[in-house]
């Protein structure tokens, strides 16, 4: 989808990029001013790299040496901005229908639908001027997707949020990407979103790409935790639905052969599924706890243990051909005397997964 | 009204609304793409055409009036153009009267104009552009209508200089009753009659009276279509 | 132009363009022409070098009348004007005003009293370098030999209006205009007269524009019949029979 | 601290509010569009009620009746903006000591302190023009802090930083709290953010708050999850620091007679500690895990069980004095036979807790 | 330069500079004022006082010339206070010519510095009054440097009017050399006489070329300023 190599200076910041990402969610993920806005721009279109090429779905976009440079109207980029940019001059339907109206472009999706699944229709007669933050914000996201656009290009479109308007808006766009096959370009600071959502990270810091690469083999990359602030680091791991229990509205999955429960109908059968789990959420144990809530104890084997200078151990563990990690404190692993080699059981309590 | 002004009053108080409307009308889109083109654009001489701009109040309005007879007059190369291509004459006609007053509110218009362009930080054409409009309509969608309050505050000043021109006016198309006799010229001509300021202070009221009315009236209009268009005062 | 005021069809025009200075007495004339004739004489009213500069432009005029020689010659050499219709229709006379506000009086002519009625003041004046009466008056000043003393304590102004109005309002104590002038204001007096012979004799000159009318021709001959002429008196000008 | 009672009316949206809290830090929730920005210009100053009063640091700052408008500037409260308002004719520094230059308020951080916690000691010399969004709100937090505020409000001030850069930012608004005294009203729809800093909440809902309160008490109240989205709801425990071992570098809290184990040295002997846990980090067991690295098992005692309509159940328990709560799933509250008045174990893994 | 220019041009010039200098000091203080008030306050009369404001530019500039000369005179309410009081005479004095261009300049300047303060939307002015100053500080502090770009652009274009006015002038305090003659009154005087163009010319050009000069510094001067307190534009 993009495939870049870029560098640009302005002021005291200098910014070069180089990867190649093809399509899906790609997020784009770092600190407060690593330069993950100056990047979209680019690649938008909105500003002009000093030097390199930008390749964006199969078109060579910019090429300083070539001389190529394509205006943001024939990228085809739908844009979500950090500030919303409502048109203050028309009112909340007017802005979401804009580029039919003044463009032309048709979309395959209906202002209703749209409108209702921001929680935005009591607005449209509105004028932008008097909405809430994370009411522009909604609107901004609407008239995106509203532009039938081939690429849609989001700069934290849901910072501004609330966790339960996000856990709506979350999965329409993963609709989109699936339903509708468009590819994004999300950047967020939130590892949360983007483990839901990306399919490729890539990884900014002072502005520069430290790492690319698919979502899961990034988030199992020793370096990633320091920087993605601890907490949040984790594995994700692919498994099958095998079945679904309506009594107890569980969702049975086969995970390398073993299973996993997860709460709710969460897909048909056959289907492949991603499940995350934080490593902070998987404890071990060598032997089955009996007579506990925790439904998930999967067999794993201790690869190998990073004990860091804090007081944290991370265990990486393999589960077939896939990889779970752990955190512990130094203690349980001193403890427990894991080593490497050694199978025990990841005890990961159901609910604690998300999809 | 007409049972308290004369026919030659009446005769110059419409003759000035419709000189300035005309004024405007020539003077208006001109500015604003000029304005534009000065508050977006760098080139080289920027600054030069920038001031050049202002001749028109730089000097004093006889010489531009004169310069007006010298290029449209009907001798003029301009003025001949245009009779011939176009079949309008400027000299001596209240058209003239309308170009003179329009040459000269020009850089009254522009000034407000630009400065509203200038204001506006071109963030919401880039969302304009990301949503797919051409440069020209973008201009046409977003920023015409987003620099409003300055068109209109130029358009405003531009028409009360119309109605107020002399200098340019007289030196240009004479001071004809009925034809190239505005408000001003009137004013200006009852002015130096020397039995008494009676005719000239009536005029001067009703000159007042007609412009601040004609003030009054755009201003409530353009605060009406701003407030519609603009968007930034609800 | 569509702008016209309409007036009865088959009344002709007749536009006369004139010096300003002239308004009064010319608008009294073109009334009583019309009296008597079905016409509707109008007038564009400016500097005199505006109206025979318009003139020559190819003004729609059929009358032209100055203030002085000068800018009348300058239209007739362009062709303007039919060369033979260049007529004097009156003169006028130089006289100082005094402003009765500031008590002005009568005085003797020359330098002293000059200044002594000046008091430290200006004198307004037309424009020496341009407007006819300032240029007779700098003429007539030099002749007397008092222009020496007072050539930096001038006021010039624009027309001869607002040299008036200056005097009447006090803010000069002296202005040098024409003795027609004089009469019409109530807030001067007339406290010194420029001696005839120092200046060129002041002639109003009228003639017919190269694109002339034909009643126009009947109203140059009404401003130089005695009927005219008595209007150009009453106004305080000086004709032929004087 | 504030004590307030009003209603106001703007186009189709009315608020009306009536609480009372005390000192400390007073989050006000509530999701997009819900008044919270609103409530705060009026406590703030920024907007006068239509009626009402409010008193402020016993203070009445607005009556209706009474015709008191006290103006924003005697106020002294110090705001953070949504957007974040930095005058763009001013570099960084200038912006940050505004209120020392322009208003003569000395407070009593220092600049570098402030700017070195904010990570924006680099940009002093720069005007906001150019910054990056999580830039802007930095430099905007610092400005409020550094105008010697006695109230600070903030709106939503941390929503466009980075998990690391908000972890940084949190505790330092504590200490402001816990050092200065600085009472603060904090808008977020981030119950993480609130749980860790707030004393009170505020719950508002379409214009009205719908409840208000202890934080604690608030979030063991039953119908504050559905309101919060689910996923974050949780408990909050009282424990004492008992002692911290400088080997494993992990602290022991006391908690009703019972220990807790969190990494990290978090306290020194006998200071009172607030802990969070969330109820989906909380696995039940009729029997005490062996050779598990799940540190943290307390007895507790089930206090009720309820059945919601999905896959979930949420098991109230008591700790002594004090209530955890724990989502398990349908499922395993029947296989565990799990019942009102037994007594079971609560397995927390050591580091799903924060402080 | 003083090799080819005259030097009575030479006075010219220095006397036009001098007095649109004047002017603009005189007018831009109220112009700033008066433009914030109409901005931002809503009174009663409102919109008749913004008519009123453009009274200068409506009229003939003999006109306001001639109320000046009655209202400014020695003899005149307001001439006789100044005398008295402050020792200010206007009546032909250059400083007399500066404040009839600071009058004819007013509505000029205050139109574009009325804008920029209707166009700034008091989001800022919040932060600071929470921050701690108080109503005038903020208007010095912050009002007042963002609205910059809209008074040096009111005062480039009054500027450009005072150097360039001269109806309003020569009728209040005549045409004195070297006293009120500034440039646009010398090439007044210039063109009416019969002597030819070729001084009338070589004035327009003096004209042209000083008053640009002094357009493109000014401009290039406030470009600076507006982008040094402004900021929006780095
Ligand atoms: N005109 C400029 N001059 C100097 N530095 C600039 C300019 N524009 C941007 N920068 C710097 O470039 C860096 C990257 O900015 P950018 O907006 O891309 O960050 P970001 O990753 O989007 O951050 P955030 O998450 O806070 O929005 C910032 O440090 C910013 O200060
Ligand atoms: N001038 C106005 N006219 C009509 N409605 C308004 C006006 N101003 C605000 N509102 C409405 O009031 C409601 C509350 O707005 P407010 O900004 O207080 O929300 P909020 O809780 O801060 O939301 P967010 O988290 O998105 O910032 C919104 O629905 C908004 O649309
Ligand atoms: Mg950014
Ligand atoms: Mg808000």
């Amino acid at each position: 989808m993009i495939d870049l190599d870029i560098s640009s200076r302005v002021g005291d910041f200098s910014l070069s990029a180089k990867f190649a990402v093809n399509s899906g969610i790609t997020a784009i993920f770092g600190r407060s001013g690593a330069g993950k806005s100056s990047l979209i721009r680019m690649i938008a279109g909105l500003a002009a790299p000093d030097a390199g090429r930008i390749v964006l779905a199969e078109q060579v976009v910019f090429d300083r040496d070539r001389s190529i440079n394509v205006p943001i109207q024939q990228r085809g980029v739908g844009m979500v901005f950090q500030d919303s940019r409502l048109f203050p001059h028309m009112n909340v339907e007017r802005n979401l229908l804009y580029s039919q109206w003044a463009a032309g472009r048709n979309s395959g999706v209906g202002l209703g639908e749209i409108a209702e699944l921001l929680g935005i229709s009591h607005l449209l007669k509105r004028r932008p001027f008097g909405l809430s933050g994370g009411e522009k914000q909604r609107v901004a996201i609407g008239r995106a997707l509203l532009s039938n656009p081939k690429v849609l290009v989001l700069d934290e479109p849901l910072a501004s949020l609330d966790a339960s308007r996000k856990a709506e808006i979350l999965p329409y766009l993963l609709k989109l990407k699936n339903e509708f096959g468009i590819p994004m370009l999300y950047v967020s600071h939130s590892l949360g979103e983007i483990e839901q959502l990306a399919d490729t990270l890539v990884l900014l810091d002072q502005g520069s790409v430290v790492a690319y690469g698919p979502i899961a083999q990034m988030l199992s990359n020793l370096e990633l935790p320091q920087l993605v602030n601890g907490p949040d680091a984790g594995s994700l791991l692919f498994a099958k639905f095998s079945q679904y229990d309506t009594h107890w509205q569980m969702t049975e999955f086969s995970l390398e052969g073993q299973k996993l429960f997860l709460p709710g109908q969460l897909g048909t059968v056959g289907q492949d599924a991603r499940i995350r789990i934080k490593a902070k959420d998987v404890a071990l144990a060598r032997k089955v706890p009996e007579q506990a809530s925790v439904r998930n104890v999967l067999c794993v084997c201790i690869e190998g243990i990073t004990e860091t200078a804090g007081p944290y151990a991370e265990v990486d563990c393999r589960v077939g051909e896939q990889h779970l990690r752990a955190r512990l404190t130094r203690h349980s692993v001193h403890e427990l005397q894991l080593a490497a080699g050694q199978e025990v059981f990841a005890l990961v309590k159901s609910v604690a997964l998300d999809q | 009204m007409s049972f308290f002004l004369t026919d030659a009053e009446w005769a110059a108080i419409t003759l000035s609304l419709q000189v300035a409307s005309l004024a405007i009308a020539i003077a208006l889109p001109p500015a604003v793409l000029l304005g534009y083109v000065l508050a977006r654009w760098k080139f080289p001489g920027h600054t030069l055409v920038n001031a050049l701009v202002h001749l028109p109040i730089v000097l004093p309005p006889v010489v531009t009036g004169y310069v007006l007879l010298i290029l449209f007059g009907r001798q003029g190369a301009l003025g001949s153009f245009f009779a011939d291509v176009f079949g309008i004459v400027f000299a001596f006609r209240w058209t003239g009267a309308a170009l003179a007053a329009g040459i000269m509110a020009f850089p009254l218009i522009i000034r407000p104009v630009k400065l509203s362009f200038e204001l506006s930080d071109g963030q919401l054409e880039e969302a304009a552009y990301s949503l797919g409009t051409s440069r020209l309509k973008t201009f046409l969608l977003i920023t015409l209508p987003l620099a409003l309050p300055g068109i209109l505050s130029g358009a405003v000043l531009g028409f009360a200089k119309a109605m107020g021109e002399f200098g340019a006016t007289i030196t240009f198309v004479s001071n004809i009753p009925g034809e190239t006799r505005t408000l001003s010229l009137a004013l200006y001509t009852e002015m130096q009659s020397l039995s008494g300021d009676a005719g000239a202070i009536r005029l001067t009221v009703i000159a007042i009276v007609v412009s601040i009315s004609a003030l009054v009236l755009s201003e409530l209009v353009s605060r009406r279509l701003s407030r519609r268009l603009g968007g930034q005062h609800d | 132009g569509g702008s016209a005021p309409s007036f009865a069809q088959d009344q002709e025009h007749i536009l006369v363009f004139a010096a300003s200075s002239l308004k009064d007495v010319l608008e009294d004339a073109g009334a009583k022409f019309d009296a008597s004739h079905n016409t509707k004489t109008e007038f564009s009213f400016g500097g005199s070098q505006v109206v025979s500069r318009h003139v020559i432009a190819g003004a729609p005029a059929d009358v032209l009348v100055t203030a002085d020689d000068a800018w009348m010659a300058l239209a007739a050499e362009n062709g303007a004007v039919v060369n033979d219709s260049v007529v004097p229709l009156a003169s006028n006379g130089l006289v100082l005003v005094g402003s009765n506000t500031l008590g002005a009086a009568p005085f003797e002519l020359n330098n002293e009293a000059l200044q002594i009625a000046l008091a430290g003041g200006r004198l307004a004046i037309g424009e020496p370098e341009t407007v006819p009466v300032g240029r007779y008056g700098k003429e007539a000043l030099t002749h007397l030999g008092l222009w020496r003393g007072i050539a930096h304590q001038l006021a010039p102004m624009e027309n001869v209006r607002i040299a008036l109005a200056a005097a009447a309002r006090g803010e000069v104590p002296l202005a040098l205009v024409y003795s027609s002038d004089a009469k019409s204001e109530h807030g001067v007096r007339v406290v010194a007269e420029i001696p005839q012979g120092s200046h060129r004799t002041i002639v109003i000159p009228g003639a017919l524009t190269s694109t002339h009318s034909k009643s126009s021709e009947q109203f140059m001959g009404f401003l130089k019949s005695a009927e005219g002429q008595a209007i150009f008196q009453a106004h305080g000008f000086k004709v032929s029979g004087d």
